[in-house]
């Protein structure tokens, strides 16, 4: 039954294209997350803002006539996990509004162009994934945030001309991509990037700070994960290393305010996103943040949140869009996603998908860590897209 | 023949051949590709089994002998236009110049195995399995880097194993339905062969050496070199595992190759049963099958609910399941599953 | 097990086949004979002759004594020991004797309660020292209650120095500090190889320093039942008297001993009672001077063979060598 | 029956050092063709040491043993094996999970071709050779009386037993040089007298040269044409058996002042 | 220069902590040789009773727990899995342990979440600045800590019975036993100890400079292989030496990483594991363990 032929359904009050994942009565997606690895940070927000995403519109009569279903598979980062899951999933699901582990999406990729064709959005943004209709990131690049990053430092922070700045990177596909980012953003503004590539497993950034002590940079990158930016601004804090410290978007987690490393995080620690921070007073995060802690109180909110909605969201948009054109097969949601140009979620961005050869968005607001405001992070530099930014092409893989 | 014929596990034996045969036509694709992890797995459990269980090394680098077959087959049957080197070769050719490969590592590693014993032996191959992961991440060219590389499908004889739909009986025949029947054959060769090297006079070197190092060198075994041998031998058996696992997953990717994949191996085989190749086939089975079904099943246990929806994760669920089976397993079979069959009271060798 | 029993019967005709000595299971002559169903108790006798056992501190005869009644162990489908009845009382030194797997070293397995390292149990029947019930122990309170076992086959730790395989053998010990250095002085007194070896690895020993080892090793817990097995295993026949001397020494300073033997000479020498198990089950028992006379153990175990026999035996020997022609490949 | 007689094999200045102690001190003897050379001493007097060297186990710190024209010294124990030197253990090495017939197979190894793909492979070639070395495993056992015990694993069998077993895979071997490390050590006497008839017989009808460490003066009496005595290391006496008895040093440093003449089954008794 | 120094002096901080975690490695092989892969799990166990319980009841006590705790758990896996185990070959108890490991780190991984939890420790971010090197205090704690209790168990092995009795159990139980020692009693203070052990590696593991306690903090477990073969897997001395290799290696070749980016970024996780492979070319045990004897 897993290749039920395509048709349309007399069932539904409007005779609507369909092929997987789609009856006459649900909608089934699927969440490829990450509950119990290395992401499980990251996989727990994604997945419980995306359920309330899912209930909160079927509440409000779904879409398409249609309610919601969620399939979540929980793969803990590991590749035979989730390539399984996928194959698992991919027959009974119209699509992922989640794929963590950039990896194996790059994993599967092949299958996703080839057969299944069905749309992915992956919690992952390295440009590698960049230039396939199906696998649509939602938000700016790694590199791209890096790039805007530099700018940041040079534009805000008094980096001149010639100076060093140190870029600290995970292996993989997240911090060599953000890497690629601050290479040619530098480049641009005659500065010289030292690089200290580390693995998850490094906790401890004593020896990295020493290195980029030694090169005498003026400020520091860093694309790993919180404990790891937090040992690094302590650190370089107590070695009289007093440089601005700019991180991507997953470097930061409101639990760091209430470690050692608070202060000197308050003191010069900042990290790029392209959204909204969770803790913002504008009406879509405040409202995020309300229905979520209704949902689930006592969790703590944090940018994952944001990240996952805005995929669910998205996704919803793409279906609504296909059934107005009467065809919600997996063909008919991506190109109701191609069509959309300018989809505001109500997070800050505006996002246009009608290149998949580019990320939705190349602005990004400067964040930084503020212990009053809800998700421990408020706006430092207002949304914006750096020259460098737009004269950039992010190198698809 | 016909006193064989008699036998239960005859026909038994016959049975199960026989539902293997005709699976694809019944099962959906996810269960065919976790029987061909599971297939893959046994014949690298086959490998470490003659190596841990019957010559007596502990190796924990497994995972870089899988790894060196995978990337070897990618590297030989590649056709190089993805941006990464490909040597173009007929895919059976680069299959088998993949094993040799994997056997070539193993080969050059033996120098340094064959000095060291037990525990110390196993963490030394531990390196490898950092040592590789490194260079698997850092050979770009060669290996993809972080986001691996294609991989390039199997072509035999003119049938090209990969996602083309071939409808067969009805039944569409994707890459899974046509790579299990690969699968089977290679596990059933491979099984054949170790059966044959564990029974015949390699196989009792190997045990000598395991038992009683020095006598084995005073009966005329030369230890360094049946060492040698067994370490070859099992890193092709691996490097052979390498292939049908890039196969199935049609992208290899360096995360897989780690430190975890190596202890899965180790648990294969004991939890299988030491030094028999149905032990490793049983671990093999039991160690990537449980862990699937339990991760499909395990939201039909209490208190388990669906991922983000609080309580126990299906996910949790499984692994605390698949941590106490195994547990469990070497508790109460100190021999491992063979133990179940009736017959096999004493140890194999 | 009456199963187990029967086809263990082959097994030990067969490799007594082969030897050419009398046949193994004809009837022994009536005196000495004892079966242990047809009268248990007579396990006893050894025990009542030993009025002329070396006097021990005026301790009630049996107050200390080690009690085996009725002992029946098996390994899984393995019937090893069968109805074994045995006494050493109160400063006796006990032989048992008994070819290659006639439950011996099974039997010093159940004293110290040791079985289970080798997958074997008590099926049955009792094991008590001085009135206590061993058989319900585990192996250190064994130990503590003053039973020390030197295994067969020495099992020295190879890894550890000489020094520190004697201090693994005071582990056990009840006495204070005081005690422990004078176990030890008694023990280098005994065997001085042991003092000058002190430093080295025990596995390094050779075979003999490693078997006085064991036995130096077994006196510093100041056992007051010592169980040797095949002590004399290997020795040199000037080092096997050493022992043999040792243990007397050892006993006349109160400790009793059970003394498993091939060599039965030495160990008529020094017991003052024996037993010979065949096939798990007690065939004879009497004071050592009984069984000495016995013509079973002259034949089996003393090899004193007169004229005739000794003849027919060498005749068996060339006979028993069926010429193995040799190999050509 | 006319039977090439083995090379002697010579040992020559055999000098052993361990860590701060000299195992071996100069020692040289040489076993004549197809002779039985007995090696007896005090415990810890390099008997098993002497062994080693001549196995392969053990270097020697200086000196040097031919076998033939052969250098054996500095050889690994395989080669040596190679040259058709077979030896038993003074402390049982059989693998705990073989049957006896396994174990003795093991003793055909260097006789033997078959390889991992002729094995894996179940080429004609590894079923005939099998079947030849089987049929030799069965005779031999035969010839030892292990022959009810083949499929049995060899580590239930008694302590005795298992010595026989080594004994067989020794012989297994085809050796042109027999070394037995104390191989009636643990018997009852009547089975001492069949193992010494077996050794006995092994030298009898296949010609080899036997060299015998052995504590029990019986079987070394009733067997040995040679004996060397070591004592500390050196090589105290060396000749015929009757000699070596009587001769004083040996009695104070090995038999004992009861010396053999009484020991239980000393040759008087034993010889008819 | 100063570089170098600060590096080293780095390097040798955080090798004393996984000279700790070594030791307790040690511990258990050298009583149970076993290969314990549930030292992870073990350390993570420490540092998380300690981090949770650092807020209510404060530092000094908290640790005290963890330490107990993390003790209580060691026992705890021996008392019901270890002690189980009928059969002789260690490499099978090694995969039990695999499996303890599984469920205490799913256990653990599931309570952490998110949480980078905070240790509220005394030496917060200070730091002691000899000439132009800078050191955190917690560091020059953890040298302390070390030296102090490694020399401790130096002792203890080779001078109290309860050493003796471990090194005579491991090497054989049945006889062991017939010495009167008790094997249950000797692998539970083992497994105790090594629990215990962990717990204190990861209270440094957990402070300053790194944030607080992470679900990945327990990775820093696989320096302990390294670690405590380089110095001999049944050597105290050696779990010191090689911990301290181990830690100036990662500092050194972390620090000088772009004068060897030839050989690849990041290769400070790899260079303990390629100096581990070299000191086995030279020495088969490590440099202190005791080598396997060969007398037949
Ligand atoms: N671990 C074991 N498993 C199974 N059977 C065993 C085991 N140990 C001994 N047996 C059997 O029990 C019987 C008695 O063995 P035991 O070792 O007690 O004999 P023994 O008198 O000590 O022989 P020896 O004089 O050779 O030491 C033998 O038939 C032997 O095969
Ligand atoms: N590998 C070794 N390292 C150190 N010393 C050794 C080693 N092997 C043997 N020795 C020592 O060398 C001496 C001779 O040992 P060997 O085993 O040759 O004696 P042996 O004549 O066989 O005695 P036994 O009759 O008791 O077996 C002994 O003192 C022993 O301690
Ligand atoms: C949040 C990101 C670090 C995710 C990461 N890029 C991944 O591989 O999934
Ligand atoms: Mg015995
Ligand atoms: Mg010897």
């Amino acid at each position: 039954e897993d290749d039920e032929p395509s048709g349309t359904d007399k069932g539904g009050a409007s005779a609507v294209k369909t092929d997987k994942g789609v009856d006459a009565k649900t909608i089934t997606l699927g969440a490829l997350t990450d509950m119990t690895g290395v992401y499980a940070t990251l996989g727990k927000s994604v997945t419980q803002a995306q359920q309330l995403y899912v209930k909160q519109t079927n509440a409000a009569g779904g879409i398409c006539d249609r309610q919601l279903k969620l399939e979540v598979k929980d793969h803990g980062y590991n590749p035979q996990k989730a390539v399984s899951a996928y194959t698992e999933l991919a027959p009974q699901v119209l699509g992922f509004p989640q794929f963590i582990g950039s990896p194996f999406v790059a994993a599967v990729k092949q299958r996703i162009d080839g057969q299944d064709k069905a749309l992915v959005i992956p919690q992952a943004w390295s440009s590698t994934l960049l230039g396939s209709d199906s696998i649509r990131q939602i938000g700016a690049t790694y590199d791209v945030e890096m790039i805007n990053a530099v700018d940041f430092l040079v534009k805000d922070k008094g980096v001149k001309k010639g100076d060093k700045i140190g870029h600290v990177y995970f292996e993989g596909d997240y911090g060599e991509s953000a890497v690629a980012g601050s290479k040619f953003a530098a480049e641009k503004a005659g500065l010289t990037i030292v690089e200290q590539k580390i693995k998850p497993t490094d906790q401890d950034m004593t020896a990295q700070v020493t290195a980029l002590k030694k090169a005498g940079v003026k400020a520091i990158l860093i694309s790993a994960g919180p404990a790891q930016s937090a040992s690094l601004v302590g650190v370089a804090a107590a070695a009289k290393l007093a440089v601005p410290v700019v991180g991507s978007n997953p470097t930061y987690s409101p639990q760091l305010l209430k470690t050692q490393a608070a202060p000197a995080l308050l003191a010069n620690f900042f990290f790029a996103a392209s959204t909204l921070p969770i803790g913002s007073s504008e009406p879509g995060p405040a409202k995020l943040v309300a229905d979520y802690e209704a949902e689930y109180p006592g969790e703590l909110v944090d940018n994952g949140m944001i990240a996952g909605y805005t995929a669910a969201a998205v996704f919803g948009e793409a279906i609504k869009k296909a059934c107005e054109s009467k065809d919600i097969t997996r063909a008919g949601v991506t190109k109701a996603l191609l069509s959309m140009t300018s989809s505001d979620m109500g997070f800050g961005i505006t996002h246009d998908f009608s290149d998949p050869s580019q990320p939705s968005t190349r602005e990004s607001y400067i964040l930084h860590p503020d212990e009053k405001a809800k998700g421990g992070a408020s706006v430092a530099k207002e949304k914006f897209t750096s020259e460098a930014a737009t004269s950039f092409t992010p190198s698809a893989g | 023949m016909s006193d064989v014929m008699r036998r239960p596990r005859f026909w038994l034996g016959g049975a199960g051949v026989l539902v293997l045969l005709v699976l694809p036509f019944y099962v959906d694709r996810f269960w065919l590709q976790s029987g061909l992890f599971a297939m893959a797995a046994a014949i690298g459990a086959i490998g470490l089994n003659m190596l841990t269980g019957a010559t007596g090394q502990l190796s924990l680098g497994h995972a870089f002998f899988l790894a060196v077959g995978a990337y070897g087959y990618c590297v030989l049957a590649g056709t190089g236009d993805d941006g990464v080197t490909g040597l173009g070769l007929p895919t059976l050719v680069a299959v088998v110049g993949a094993v040799l490969l994997a056997g070539l590592a193993g080969g050059l590693l033996s120098p340094i195995a064959g000095r060291l014993r037990g525990a110390y032996l196993g963490i030394a191959t531990l390196a490898l399995i950092f040592i590789g992961q490194h260079v698997l991440f850092n050979a770009r060219d060669l290996t993809g880097g972080y986001n691996g590389r294609d991989v390039p499908p199997l072509n035999v004889f003119g049938l090209r194993l990969d996602d083309e739909t071939a409808t067969l009986l009805q039944v569409p025949f994707q890459s899974m339905e046509k790579l299990w029947y690969a699968g089977l054959v290679l596990l059933a060769v491979g099984a054949f062969f170790a059966r044959g090297v564990l029974h015949g006079r390699p196989g009792r070197a190997m045990n000598a050496i395991r038992d009683h190092q020095i006598a084995a060198g005073v009966m005329g075994v030369p230890v360094a070199r049946v060492r040698a041998q067994a370490f070859v031998v099992s890193s092709m058996y691996a490097g052979l595992a390498g292939v049908l696992l890039a196969l199935v997953f049609q992208r290899t990717v360096p995360e897989y190759f780690g430190f975890a994949l190596s202890l899965e191996y180790l648990a294969m085989v004991v939890i299988g049963g030491l030094g028999s190749v149905s032990g490793a086939v049983l671990g093999a089975v039991f160690v990537s099958l449980l862990p699937q079904l339990l991760d499909r099943y395990s939201d039909a246990l209490p208190l388990v609910s669906a991922p983000g929806t609080g309580g126990v994760a299906p996910g949790e669920a499984s692994r605390y399941l698949y941590g106490a089976a195994v547990v469990a397993v070497v508790l109460f079979l100190p021999g491992g599953l063979t133990r179940l069959r009736a017959g096999t009271a004493r140890k194999p060798s | 097990m009456r199963e187990s029993r029967r086809d263990r019967q082959p097994k030990t005709d067969a490799h007594l086949r082969a030897a050419p000595v009398v046949p193994v299971h004809n009837p022994p002559p009536p005196p000495v004979v004892s079966g242990s169903d047809s009268a248990p108790r007579r396990g006893r006798g050894p025990g009542v002759v030993l009025g002329c056992a070396p006097p021990t501190e005026g301790v009630p005869m049996t107050a200390a004594a080690l009690q085996v009644s009725e002992l029946t162990v098996g390994y899984g489908p393995v019937q090893a020991l069968e109805g074994v009845d045995l006494e050493v009382p109160e400063g006796a030194v006990v032989a048992v004797l008994g070819g290659n797997g006639a439950g011996k070293t099974t039997l010093m397995r159940a004293v110290s309660r040791t079985l289970g390292f080798h997958g074997g149990a008590i099926r049955g029947g009792s094991v008590t020292f001085g009135g206590r019930r061993l058989d319900r122990l585990p192996p250190d309170k064994v130990v503590a209650a003053g039973v020390v076992q030197v295994p067969e086959g020495r099992r020295v730790f190879a890894r550890m120095t000489v020094a520190d395989n004697l201090r693994a053998g005071g582990l056990g010990a009840r006495g204070g500090r005081r005690s422990a250095a004078a176990a030890l002085t008694r023990v280098h007194e005994l065997f001085p190889v042991l003092r000058e070896r002190a430093g080295q690895p025990a596995g390094l020993l050779s075979g003999g320093e490693q078997q006085m080892l064991a036995l130096g090793r077994a006196l510093m817990g100041g056992p007051r039942l010592l169980l040797l097995d095949e002590p004399s295993l290997g020795l040199a026949p000037l080092m096997a008297e050493r022992i043999a001397e040792a243990v007397r020494e050892i006993n006349a300073q109160g400790t009793s001993v059970l003394l498993v033997e091939q060599n039965a000479a030495l160990a008529l020498g020094v017991a003052v009672a024996a037993v010979v198990l065949e096939v798990g089950r007690v065939t004879l028992s009497g004071t050592a001077a009984e069984l000495k006379g016995s013509d079973e153990v002259r034949h089996r175990y003393l090899g004193v063979v007169d004229e005739t026999a000794a003849a027919d035996a060498e005749q068996a020997v060339d006979a028993s060598v069926p010429a193995l022609t040799r190999w050509v490949p | 029956m006319t039977r090439e007689a083995p090379p002697p094999l010579a040992v020559r200045g055999l000098t052993v050092r361990f860590a701060g102690l000299l195992a071996l001190d100069d020692v040289s003897f040489t076993v004549e063709p197809g002779s039985l050379h007995a090696l007896i001493g005090p415990n810890g007097a390099g008997k098993s040491t002497t062994l080693n060297v001549l196995s392969g186990v053990y270097r020697a710190t200086s000196g040097s043993v031919r076998l033939g024209d052969a250098e054996v010294t500095g050889l690994r124990p395989h080669q040596i094996a190679g040259l058709g030197m077979a030896r038993t253990f003074q402390n049982l090495a059989i693998s705990p999970f073989a049957t006896v017939e396994d174990a003795l197979l093991l003793g055909r190894h260097r006789l033997t071709r078959t390889g991992f793909v002729a094995a894996g492979l179940r080429l004609p070639s590894a079923a005939r050779e099998a079947a030849r070395h089987r049929e030799r495993v069965r005779e031999i056992a035969a010839f030892t009386g292990l022959e009810p015990y083949l499929g049995q694993p060899a580590a239930a069998l008694p302590y005795g037993l298992r010595k026989l077993v080594e004994l067989g895979r020794a012989v297994c071997m085809e050796p042109r040089v027999l070394l037995l490390d104390e191989p009636v050590a643990g018997m009852t006497s009547d089975e001492r007298r069949r193992t010494a008839s077996v050794i006995a017989g092994v030298r009898e009808s296949l010609g080899i040269s036997v060299v015998l460490v052995e504590h029990d003066m019986g079987v070394v009496m009733r067997l040995a044409d040679t004996v060397t005595v070591l004592d500390f290391g050196r090589c105290i006496a060396d000749g015929p058996p009757a000699s070596v008895q009587n001769d004083p040093e040996v009695i104070r440093a090995y038999l004992g002042s009861s010396g053999a003449p009484e020991s239980p089954d000393s040759p008087k008794e034993v010889r008819p | 220069m100063t570089t170098f120094l600060e590096l080293l002096i780095n390097g040798l901080s955080i090798g004393s902590v996984y000279a700790l975690i070594a030791l307790g490695f040690v511990v258990i092989f050298k009583a149970t040789e076993v290969v314990n892969f549930a030292h992870a799990s073990l350390l993570l166990t420490g540092g998380f009773i300690a981090a949770t319980l650092s807020d209510d009841i404060g530092f000094w006590p908290a640790l005290l727990v963890g330490i107990g705790g993390a003790a209580a758990v060691g026992a705890l896996v021996e008392f019901l899995v270890i002690r189980r185990y009928r059969g002789s070959d260690h490499s099978v108890l090694a995969i039990v342990t695999i499996g303890v490991d599984i469920l205490l780190l799913t256990e653990l991984t599931r309570r952490i979440g998110t949480d980078v939890l905070a240790l509220g420790d005394p030496w917060g971010d200070r730091v002691v600045t000899l000439g132009s090197v800078t050191v955190p205090q917690t560091r020059i704690a953890a040298l302390v800590a070390a030296a102090l209790i490694i020399t401790l168990f130096l002792l203890a092995f080779t001078y109290t019975s309860w050493g003796v009795a471990m090194r005579a159990a491991a090497e054989d139980r049945e006889t062991a036993a017939l010495m009167g020692v008790r094997l249950g009693r000797v692998s539970l203070a083992a497994w105790a100890v090594a629990g215990a052990l962990a717990a204190v590696a990861a209270l440094f593991l957990t402070v300053f400079p790194t944030p607080g306690l992470a679900a990945a903090t327990s990775f820093a477990a696989f320096k302990a292989f390294p670690a405590a073969i380089i110095g001999g897997l049944d050597s105290t001395t050696g779990a010191l030496a090689g911990g301290l290799i181990v830690g100036v290696t990662e500092a050194l070749v972390t620090g000088y990483q772009d004068d060897l980016s030839f050989l690849g970024r990041g290769i400070g996780e790899v260079a303990p594991y390629l100096v581990m492979l070299l000191v086995l070319l030279a020495r088969p045990a490590g440099l202190f363990g005791t080598r396997e004897l060969s007398r037949v």
